[in-house]
């Protein structure tokens, strides 16, 4: 039986079920494959913070969004247009964010007593009129895999977790994806189980063509290619992203790579990848903590080798102390702030903006440190670059922020060969003659000399010291130089970064000015605005510190900055103290990207405060 | 094992020396800053004495220490050094160890630096079986801030942040060590140059985390604290040196011996004529359970504080643990090209149309 | 020491006992979110029902923990409690206990919580002696950050993070535990609630710190871990029962025992007829060089599991030594007077003129 | 033979020597002496962060200089009048600080080659023309200290030590001081060795019949009285007071002071002062590290006591973990920072005041904290006592920010009476019923409810929590909610601190703004230049977090800020982002106090660019 196809632009599809559902696996399935079929695509996992609660609790529900599309999209959306709810605590956690008149494709056999109740519905959803305004699809998904199973010889425990399976073989029917690329993945990734990869093999083909063969779904849908610029693609998180990014650096500078890390989620899975780069030469190092981990980076640092450490916002506040070393010494050190919900513990497997101030400022003394910033998942591995690239040029501690939604998110990257990366260049001091530590370029930055290079023995430490000569120094008037110094040296720094770029107009009424994270959802949002007519222009951040040496010519050519953040204004206050202008705020804390609806509203309130003349009050 | 008279003129000369080192040569030109009389002096000369005997060409040797008088050391080695934060010099020294084997860590530390807030470090060092040669300068007190109890300092100590006495039982350094899972622990002590250079150099040529606990005296802060044991007329009664095969005897005219009755050690006299040097313990640095049970004769009353090299087990290091496990997977997986990881995952292909 | 039958029925009434608890008196209005089959369940069970042998009220029950699966303890118990943060719970807990002596105060933590980040605060608890039941969820693996290897992991183990094995060697925590000072240091097992309830009895008892290494099966990153000791089939020739007073014998039918040869111990079998009871060592939980011995056993091929109470001294407790010199100083000096301490000191008196 | 005595207002006396010349004690018994007899003082130790370098050495050299007047001082004062130098490395070191003409009191005895050598200079300059600028007094200290011990059996060792006391002999004499406290101390202190006692005794005497009695001292000189407010003093350094401040706060609060620390330079001293209160319930624990120290007092705060952690920069970064997971507790920390010298290690026995932005931002998420800092010496006790009160009313952890110069420098405190206090209530919650743990009052401030209460068992912990029930709650809008409620909370303080005074006309051209530790320096420069008839106005900020409410408005009435800071610009940035106005940077960071002489210049140089409308461009 064959049904009709229509073909449609953009779809948002959220898997959502209990953590020991399998739902991260069919979503990142759907990505790959999706991704095959060359759609661009976004994605937006969440899960607990608990592995796994007792099912059918609400607590315990995970969830992974994805949204592709035949042309460029930026998030992975607000509103799903299809959610595939394998419990009633999925439909009751996600039911809010769907679009009116959405698709719900439910697995009824979950919809018993105790599962509803642990849901919290009075009664039953499916059969109540709580859902009339969407389209329902019930489905018994655990039976009929089971029924799809029989025979086999599985256990029915290891017959009902085949049930995801069955659930993505009826979204790669409902839209006409291929299901070879999973078919290839089931048998790498059970090779050794034959039985359990039949068996999903399976449930996959039957949810395909239990599509295919019955009368549930009235239609299904097609979603042609994106027009993307040509080339290879790779799909890619923003840890694998940056991962690369740091190994690409450290193999364009020609020295090892290092990286000394403590596992925090979300960014232990930087650590998981590069531990497994083992062939690159790429060392890795599980610290006893978050103080060691940096610690072992600066010792690495001074052998030589390009350091990173990783970590979130609880790790990044233990290396604090080491990094305000790290600047004294003047030793290249990337640290990766992948940020997550603070404060304290927080909201950790969610993100979040807020550690923006806390690496500006988070160490004691007069302690600069350059900060750059990710946009998007792919760019993560631009930035990691960047920040390697300005690390070992300036002798300095970099910090490289990502979040949890660039971390664990993902988009199509076309892979860059690795001859068009920028150059790293890096000379190690070898000549004894006239070697002093702290002697200077022209950039006002001491030489890299290595333990082990004969004739070069010197020491270096925490106290302050001379200038030149790196001995230690008391002397006020020293101080006061080298505290000085060490300001200007990373102020220097803005001469050699991008100047900033403005999307849309030059000048203007409004300006959204976003940094990080939040680049998919507004530079949507302003599109949109633009499309339907509104007058503002879009200017994202990618270098914090320093600002772009044009930021405050940019600022000035606009009459309102609007200024969207996931904290409260961290941004907006690095603006206020460093150009003397207002910006209007628009901060929403909620572990979540932000909501382009929310945010359109948002512009276009402010949009129309802005008086004829342009400048606000 | 030949030391050097001082000046270094009767350095061993070893083959396969690039250079034939002085004592001199391991002088840095920083004035050193110790009080006068500091223990730190000894250490200091000792580790400059010794080295020389190392096949070890001078920039091949680093020193990293933390924060505190003792922590000072690296300064006044000519050798490359990091005079890091209070606390992390293990983990520092970590860091340079696995980025580059191939050079000789050394980490200077005080009981504070090391047993206080760098405690973690220290073990995770130990357990790791990193190559970094610890001496921990013990002189159980804050020497730099100036006189507060530290985690060796004696209960009911009184300092000044401690006026009544402190209420904290001290660490047996040699005892958490071995806990920690140590594959060489000693002790040695300032005003004993000569055994203290042998016992440095062993730790130099031992392959691994090798720990020193070194009794020093701060004669500003807590003055004689060891003189029991250090001084000429009461150190033959109250010392036990330890020493590999050797039997466990001690005493002005090596008189008393340590005897093991049952899991019970006793000190007897050889000349009471109830006991003969047969009846005397004879040392196994192999022994873990040895090694822990002389380690607690310090806190024994009536027994000898035990010196020397307490256990030494050959284990593979962490960097040659490191080394060998990226060489297998290259030559597993071939070494790696940049364009093809880049290129590796999931990928696909856009063509123009 | 009378247990309970699971439902808090067979309670010993402890005449103070301000209110007969039962086990479900202990368990919070909170969800537990623990995956199901996860070895926690286990130990929160015995806790809860322990609690009621106790003479301590409900409200004076503290429960600290860290970050980690296991340290999600004090959120389903009814009781006070504190989710800190990773690795601190013991420094958290330090001050509650110092603070309020009154209080019953227990840790729960994981074994990359404790010894990995936590480190340096147990060694410092364990020396101090300071009053805290600490419960180390072992369970060799991050449980929480999905699968990462810890500190206990062995050697080699392919996780998250170690894909092609990991070059750490294991912390033995029994040994590091001794190694530090402490006074009381146990190990049991998820999977054996009687024993662990009769342990958890003792440290709750114990004035001054202690410390449980709790063998815990992570069935989802770990599965399977400790299978060999905690189960039925496997258990009796795998495990041995360590308990002061009696002699060290295993296996199915009680066949074999433990016998020391000078320091060597020797896995002896009692039915060869070469050897019989008389041969076979009797526990001496007092005996810090023979805790050490056995806990050595776990790591020694050929040896069964050391599982029980290994070492418990009798030290006067941080908390008690607080209070007493308070008490003291306030009974030599005179209860303070803020008005006198603000005039104390160097004081003159300026006249109006 | 008697002298003329001069009557002088003020006089500034450095006394320097060697790290083992027993400088600080020299200048301490000074310094009580001078109060007793009624002048108002200040002081500067300065001392090198080695414990006791080689004799003779420039790194070794220590000193304590002393102002004392018949006037109300601010500061310790830029120049000396006099400096007694023991030996060529404290002339060399000092010399560049004296007063055109001003005395130099040299030993003689300790003018010999190799101290001469190590000091560096060529020549002796006793001998050549260094000094002619000075009057020199050339007093063989060493030998007429030796002269007056012979006999008594001491070993020339003992003897030479005792010559700091012949210098204090000397200084008593000529600035017209009774020696009989000085008398006193010594008995009571070397009271277990008298042989030592009656010659630090003798040689005091000595050295004061030396003035009398020879013909080196042209004059003597006599300080009179300062015209203080009646009533009784006491000489105190910052440490101290701060110690005092806290122990008081806890007294009226009614509940036990627990003070958690690790040593450090220079807040050790509150440590040792604390610890030796053990009479009044005070509970002190050395902590392993700071991170430690910082969950202790989190422990001991939950269980009702007053909970207090001091640190300097090093250690305070270290905590900033801790105190994130205070923050979201919502319990009372006291955080003392007695800054110094940054960044890493820098110059620990240093004063600076670089720590501002870090306590503001340092802590990973929206992790707001009030902060308050002291302004002089004896101000601490005040500070220290509202930095606890704040604590306890709000359920917050507070920062106190001090500094070395205020640590360890003293001056007259008015000792208040305990009644003259602001109160401090306290109420623990002992109601089971609707008790919530995060149920909040009026102040948005949540009960403080400790373990051992029957019927109110709860949990607390670092994950995001719902408000009013505690329970953890990853609810999206939940956190957007709570982070903007604790943001609220510490902002809402703002009305319950005192509004901000401006000392002279309340509008103008212009307005110096400080805050913490340069408070005399400023203020008294502004005084010299108001009575040198220049129009400007000064602010003092002891409130940086949440601000005075009216400092805005306050800010507006002047038409230029001046900002002097020993840090790079930290206020200045904090109200450039807060009021969006310019501001006038003086910043020197030498390590050292503010110098008013290089003040002045700047502060008149401001004013000379205002042009006559009062606003610069
Ligand atoms: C983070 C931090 N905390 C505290 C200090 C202050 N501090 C410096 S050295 C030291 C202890 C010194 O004792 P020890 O390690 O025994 O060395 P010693 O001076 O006795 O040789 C302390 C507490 C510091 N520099 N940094
Ligand atoms: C400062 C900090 N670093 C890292 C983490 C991430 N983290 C949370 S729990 C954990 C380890 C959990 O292992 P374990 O203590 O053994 O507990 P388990 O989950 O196995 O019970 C880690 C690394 C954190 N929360 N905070
Ligand atoms: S204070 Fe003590 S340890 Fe430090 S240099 Fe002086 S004598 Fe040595
Ligand atoms: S991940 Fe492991 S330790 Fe954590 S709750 Fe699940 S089974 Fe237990
Ligand atoms: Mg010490
Ligand atoms: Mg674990």
């Amino acid at each position: 039986m064959s049904k009709t196809i229509e073909t449609v632009d953009d779809v948002v599809i959220r898997f959502a079920g209990d953590s020991g559902d399998g739902m991260q696996l069919t979503g990142t399935q759907f990505t790959n494959t999706t991704a095959l079929v060359g759609n661009d695509l976004s994605t937006l996992p969440d899960y607990p913070a608990e592995i796994r609660a007792p099912a059918g609790t609400l607590f315990g529900v995970s969830s992974f969004q994805l949204r592709f599309s035949s042309w460029d999209i930026l998030t992975p959306g607000d509103q799903p247009d299809v959610l595939v709810a394998m419990n009633p605590a999925a439909l009751k956690v996600h039911l809010k964010d769907l679009k009116k008149s959405g698709l719900i494709v439910a697995n009824t056999d979950s919809f018993d007593d105790k599962n509803l109740a642990l849901a919290g519905f009075a009664g039953n959803p499916l059969a109540d009129d709580t859902l009339v305004d969407y389209q329902v699809i019930e489905v018994p998904i655990t039976k009929l895999t089971l029924n799809a199973l029989q025979g086999m010889g599985l256990t029915q425990k290891e017959s009902v977790r085949c049930k995801n399976f069955f659930a993505l073989g009826l979204m790669y029917w409902m839209y006409s994806r291929p299901m070879e690329p999973t078919e290839g993945w089931i048998k790498q990734k059970f090779g050794n189980e034959p039985k359990i990869a039949e068996a999903n093999d399976k449930a996959m083909k039957a949810g395909y063509y239990y599509g295919e063969s019955t009368e549930v779904f009235a239609s299904r849908f097609e979603v042609k290619p994106a027009q993307l610029k040509p080339g290879l693609y790779r799909n890619i998180t923003g840890n694998e992203a940056t991962a690369l990014g740091v190994v690409a650096a450290a193999k364009k500078a020609g020295i090892p790579l290092f990286y000394a890390s403590y596992p925090i989620t979300p960014a232990s899975d930087i650590l998981h990848n590069l531990s497994s780069y083992k062939n690159y030469g790429v060392k890795t190092f599980q610290a006893e903590d978050e103080i060691a981990a940096a610690g072992v980076a600066v010792g690495a640092a001074y052998a030589g080798n390009l350091a990173v450490t990783g970590t979130s916002g609880p790790g990044a506040a233990l290396k604090s102390e080491t990094i305000s070393l790290g600047v004294m010494l003047e030793l290249p050190i990337v640290i990766v702030d992948v940020q997550r919900g603070g404060p304290s513990t927080g909201l950790p497997t969610k993100t979040e903006q807020s550690d923006l101030l806390f690496v500006m400022y988070g160490r004691h003394g007069e302690a600069p440190a350059p900060i750059v910033a990710a946009a998007t998942p792919a760019d993560c591995f631009h930035m990691a670059y960047e920040a390697a690239r300005i690390a070992v040029k300036y002798m300095t501690p970099v910090y490289l922020l990502t979040d949890g939604y660039l971390g664990n998110g993902s988009e199509p990257w076309l892979v860059p060969d690795s001859k068009e990366l920028p150059t790293i260049p890096v000379t190690f001091r070898t000549d004894p003659e006239n070697f002093h530590p702290y002697a200077r370029n022209e950039n006002n930055v001491r030489p890299w000399a290595l333990p082990g290079t004969p004739g070069l023995e010197h020491r270096i430490g925490g106290l302050e010291k001379a200038n030149i000569t790196g001995n230690v120094s008391y002397d006020p008037d020293n101080h006061d130089f080298m505290v000085h110094l060490r300001a200007e040296k990373v102020a220097g720094i803005a001469k050699d970064i991008p100047l900033q770029e403005v999307y849309g107009e030059q000048s203007g009424d409004l300006l959204v000015m976003s940094w990080g994270g939040t680049y998919g959802a507004v530079r949507s949002t302003v599109d949109r605005l633009r499309k339907k007519g509104y007058k503002l222009s879009h200017a994202h951040l990618r270098y914090l510190n320093p600002f772009p040496r044009n930021l405050g010519e940019v600022l000035g050519n606009f009459g309102t900055i609007f200024v969207p953040e996931i904290n409260l204004g961290q941004l907006a206050r690095l603006l206020r103290s460093e150009y003397l202008i207002d910006v209007v705020q628009f901060n929403k804390v909620r572990g979540l990207p932000l909501r382009s609806t929310e945010l359109e509203q948002a512009i276009v309130k402010t949009l129309e405060a802005i008086p004829a003349n342009g400048k606000r009050s | 094992m030949a030391g050097t008279n001082g000046n270094g003129e009767t350095l061993k000369q070893s083959p396969a020396q690039p250079k034939k080192y002085t004592a001199k040569d391991f002088a840095s030109d920083q004035d050193v800053r110790w009080c006068p009389g500091c223990g730190d002096y000894s250490v200091l000369a000792q580790v400059q004495r010794i080295l020389p005997d190392l096949d070890v060409p001078k920039e091949k040797q680093i020193f990293i220490s933390g924060i505190g008088c003792s922590s000072r050391f690296p300064y006044y080695m000519n050798a490359y050094g990091i005079h890091g934060i209070h606390g992390r010099a293990p983990a520092i020294a970590s860091g340079v160890k696995s980025a580059n084997p191939d050079l000789t860590v050394w980490v200077a530390t005080g009981d504070g630096d090391a047993l206080s807030i760098g405690g973690n470090h220290i073990i995770h060092a130990l357990r790791r079986n990193i190559g970094l040669k610890i001496l921990m300068f013990n002189n159980r007190i804050y020497g730099l801030t100036k006189g507060q109890y530290s985690p060796t300092s004696e209960l009911g100590k009184k300092t000044k942040s401690s006026p009544f006495g402190t209420i904290d039982y001290p660490f047996n350094p040699v005892q958490l060590a071995l806990g920690s899972g140590g594959t060489f622990v000693a002790r040695s002590m300032d005003r004993d140059p000569k055994h203290l250079q042998q016992v440095l150099l062993r730790a130099a040529k031992h392959d691994g985390t090798a720990f020193t606990d070194i009794f020093q005296n701060c004669n500003v802060f807590n003055d004689g604290a060891y003189f029991l044991y250090t001084e000429k007329d009461t150190r033959p009664d109250n010392v036990l040196y330890v020493e590999h095969g050797k039997p466990l005897v001690f005493g002005k005219e090596n008189d008393k011996g340590i005897k093991l009755e049952g899991f019970t050690p006793k000190v007897i006299s050889l000349k009471d004529g109830k006991h003969s040097i047969s009846d005397v313990l004879v040392y196994d640095e192999t022994s873990y359970e040895l090694a822990v049970l002389v380690a607690t004769f310090g806190d024994r009353p009536g027994f000898p504080m035990p010196i020397g090299v307490f256990f030494k087990a050959d284990r593979p290091s962490y960097e040659k643990m490191m080394t060998d496990q990226i060489e297998a997977v290259t030559k597993k997986r071939g070494a790696g090209d940049l364009d093809k990881l880049l290129k590796s995952g999931n990928t696909w292909t856009v063509t123009a149309n």
